[in-house]
């Protein structure tokens, strides 16, 4: 395993204390590093938490900021945080306008949220409310299995419903139009390469030099099928297939798109990606109002990409475009 | 009473070990079907267990088996953070000041039942329950069969290879999930083959 | 060799493309794909173009925009562009200030800059000069030597200068300026892993699983010297140790970081960097006054990464704090 | 003038195809020691004059020299690009109309100083001009011994294997430069032997 690392049993603790140190003019450290805060909070304003595994950086605490997230709660490397943590940061960033927790769809993320919400409830936390993110069309919805995992979109729930909580709406819409926009959001991805968790020390998978996964989980967890190593054009087609075969837009919708690296994919990859993906969506009559090419939503260092359509309207773009300050987006301010 | 505390600590002490011993087996488990961390998730857990032992110890079963679960909750995460939480957690509730033998099974269904709910699950879906429901069963038929219990675990674990997932992680595979066994069905089965073992005064 | 593209010789035009469309906004794309422009000039500011080898994205057309460059040159993988393409990008953003050339230092790009150069004059673009950046310690300084690389404190130079070009210096002092950036900048890099030129199709070099690349370049050039994979705090040490020998900083001095990652390390080994860089800078009393993590000047999917130190004072401060809107660096709009 | 277009044709289709079949090996020695791209680069700067060959090889001595020197500036880039294409510019401002054997030693070191002026470099440095340079003295010696012509340009690109490098990417590794034979002196005796070739009407 190389790695720009101490011990393992340090890597997610120094690396917070990086994170705080470079962006201390946005956020703070909680207690025991439980969670990440916004520094400044807007009284009366939901506060927006969400949390996950690490090893996906910048998702979440990279999106705390104005226009984003109020506080992230990173668990160790791949495994969901513990609910003290949801606990004390829901405590520190409540103001008065509830709590909405934003999950992504994998169960030890979802009962452990719960749980950091039952105890939050009890402890006087006013309301909490949760958003559940699942768009990764690579798993086949079903009632046989927990659904869809949550992957790249989740950082455009974040940040629309980011932007709809600095505008002072209260939880229940925000939860809805969560909601709403996660049904219209759907990403896939494929790996060319494994991750190593540092505390597994060896790959997660193990892919021949001529093969690729092909409906990636961010963890590196198994995909639609292993195949051959394919062209970028015939990628994107079986991905953006996959994602507007579900969504069905009609044409001369909005799209959003996203074309998110794994963290081990140079930006030139991803570009070239994003110039297939776009092809595409010219083909089908779709409109790239809105486009967003970087490692937002990573596995480590794994090398490949995901991507994310969200059907948008006016309301949205005008959101999307709203100021936003956090360490990994940034604009209008 | 104080041999009560050092079963406490011999059972306590002997899960932390099995799993220890075990942490990279269950990871590479995990990392066949899931994501790869399953042994580190509990061996964190466990460490964090050991570290309040001597506190955990003096109390009696109900709240050393709701404070064992409580820090399996704070210190796993993941999936089986909850799910081994609330397992231990419902045991607590569920068992008297000072259970016999005929006391577990009970507890150990109203646990499973809260586990399940928790999880939204239930056996047969390639998971920790299926190790902890046929467990339940044995002690129900035979709460003595200690050398049973111990079989029962481990065939139940090994069962868990040909099933299909449709709860955790593995589910996400579909079918590629057969074929391998369920790391938290063979966490289980090690648990329960270490809390027999102290009982019977093996180390 | 495991790459999300289509044909080889497609990988620079088809990436470009993807680049001009997602960040339509800011640039748009020459004739020829020859450079990179912004997309509004500004009527007589002096026009900053610079550009090289490409592989380093986000650098160099990453930094096109308000605040930073007005052009960039893009070469085929690891080749300085050529002299054509320095001359019709000094034609298209020359509003009348002269335009400033700011090279990495490579006898490539410094000779096709320096033709560039002489052509444009030919052809009557008004005024050029030129700025060589050389912040790489990892090549000792000697008269024998053409010098050190230029590498990740080129960024650093480009945003002050930038903003300093904003602000309506003439060339003559934003040369000088650019030149004492340069002077008071250093950095030194280190490779886990190699990368692979797709042209090339295999590694550039080869790493045993224990070792690692201390002093690499930019474009996977060997460096000081090839060491056994060590801890995160002694890999920072050797570095931080090399920069500051040769800056020799007076206690209390303020100084801007830059941990920069090569392309195929995850943002949590970067942060972690950089906070065993900010120890040490701590530990030499010197003052961290604004710090950036991310891949910016990268060589592929090269795990690995560079630290950068300059030597600033408030006025750079100021500076460096202005408006600046590209792909890659954006704040205060 | 027919035959001279031809012999322009010859050359060019040599030096093109020696580039071409050794492009792999030019890369592969810029890997050790550069950044491995001078085979990619010759091969894009040769690639594109031959696309050109047509009309170039219409052109007189010192306009078709000036053509393939002003399209290897526009398309090798990197290092060699600017040298590679200051000496075949140079040679044809260098050369009359209607060059003769005894026209080439002194077009060649005058095109050698152009290169030298524009890479601040010299011979001994590790570069192209460890090969340019004693090919030079030999033309001057005797502008008709073919043959040993080839035989310098091969050893002195063989020679450069000992060397520390001075110019070129291969300067930042000092003494571990040293031990591999410089990219630019083996595609710079590539290209002399595949011009001596067609000057001898091999193909
Ligand atoms: N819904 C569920 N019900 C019961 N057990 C589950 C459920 N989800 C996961 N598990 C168990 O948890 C184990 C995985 O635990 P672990 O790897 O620690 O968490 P994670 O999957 O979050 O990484 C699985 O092997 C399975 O036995
Ligand atoms: N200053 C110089 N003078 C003469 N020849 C040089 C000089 N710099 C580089 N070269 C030659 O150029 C070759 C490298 O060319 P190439 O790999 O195409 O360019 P780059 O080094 O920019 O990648 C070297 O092997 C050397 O022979
Ligand atoms: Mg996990
Ligand atoms: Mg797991
Ligand atoms: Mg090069
Ligand atoms: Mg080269």
């Amino acid at each position: 395993m190389k790695k720009l690392i101490n011990a393992v049993e340090n890597v997610l603790s120094e690396s917070l204390d990086g994170f705080a140190a470079a962006h201390a003019d946005i956020v703070t450290l909680g207690d025991e590093r439980k969670f990440v805060q916004r520094r400044s909070l807007k009284k009366g304003k939901v506060a927006l938490v969400s949390g996950g595994g690490s090893g996906h950086e910048p998702l979440h605490a990279g999106f705390v900021g104005h226009g984003m997230l109020d506080a992230a709660c990173p668990g160790q490397v791949f495994t969901s945080p513990t609910p003290d943590q949801m606990v004390a940061a829901a405590q520190a960033v409540d103001t008065g306008g509830g709590v909405l927790f934003i999950v992504k769809n994998y169960e030890g993320d979802v009962m452990n949220f719960a749980m950091g919400a039952e105890m939050a409830a009890d402890m006087g936390v006013a309301k909490v409310a949760t958003v559940i993110t699942d768009d990764d069309v690579a798993v086949e919805k079903s009632t046989y299995s927990i659904g869809r995992r949550g992957v790249a979109g989740t950082m455009i729930v974040e940040r629309l419903v980011g932007a709809a909580a600095e505008q002072g709406r209260d939880l229940a819409a925000l939860e809805s139009y969560g909601k709403d926009v996660n049904a219209r959001t759907r990403s896939m991805g494929v790996a060319l390469t494994s991750c190593t968790v540092p505390a597994a020390g060896k790959p997660t998978f193990t892919l021949g030099e001529d093969e690729m996964e092909m409906g990636v989980g961010i963890h590196g967890e198994p995909g639609r099928r292993r195949v051959k190593l394919a062209e970028a054009d015939a990628i994107a087609a079986e991905m953006m297939g996959a994602i507007l075969d579900d969504l069905a837009p009609k044409a001369g919708q909005q799209v959003l798109l996203l074309v998110n690296g794994f963290g081990g994919t140079p930006a030139m990859e991803l570009y070239l990606m994003c110039n297939a993906a776009r092809r595409i969506l010219a083909g089908r009559k779709l409109l790239a109002a809105r486009c967003l090419v970087g490692s937002y939503v990573t596995s480590l260092e794994m090398a490949g990409c995901s991507l994310t359509v969200s059907l948008v309207e006016d309301a949205d773009l005008a959101l999307w475009d709203q100021p936003v300050h956090t360490a990994a987006l940034r604009w209008g301010m | 009473m104080s041999s009560e505390k050092e079963l406490r600590l011999a059972m306590l002490t002997a899960v932390a070990q099995t799993i220890s011993r075990h942490a990279e087996e269950l990871t590479q488990l995990d990392q066949a079907i899931g994501d790869g961390d399953h042994g580190i998730n509990m061996k964190r857990g466990f460490d964090a267990v050991m570290a309040d032992s001597a506190g955990l110890v003096e109390k009696p079963w109900p709240e050393f088996l709701k404070g064992v679960g409580m820090t399996l909750v704070m210190k796993v995460g993941g999936a089986s953070g909850p799910l081994f939480g609330t397992l231990f957690m419902t045991l607590g509730k569920e068992l008297p000041g000072n259970p016999c033998a005929g006391d577990v099974a009970g507890a150990l269904e109203a646990a499973i039942q809260a586990v399940q709910a928790r999880g939204k699950s239930e056996a047969g879906q390639k998971t920790m329950l299926d190790v902890l429901v046929p467990v339940a069963a044995q002690l129900r038929k035979d709460a003595l069969a200690l050398t049973d219990l111990v079989t029962v675990a481990a065939a139940a674990a090994e069962a868990t290879g040909p099933m299909k997932a449709i709860r955790g992680r593995a589910s996400f595979l579909g079918d590629r999930s057969i074929g391998h066994v369920d790391p938290g069905a063979r966490s289980s089965a090690l648990m329960v083959a270490a809390v027999v073992g102290a009982v019977k005064g093996e180390s």
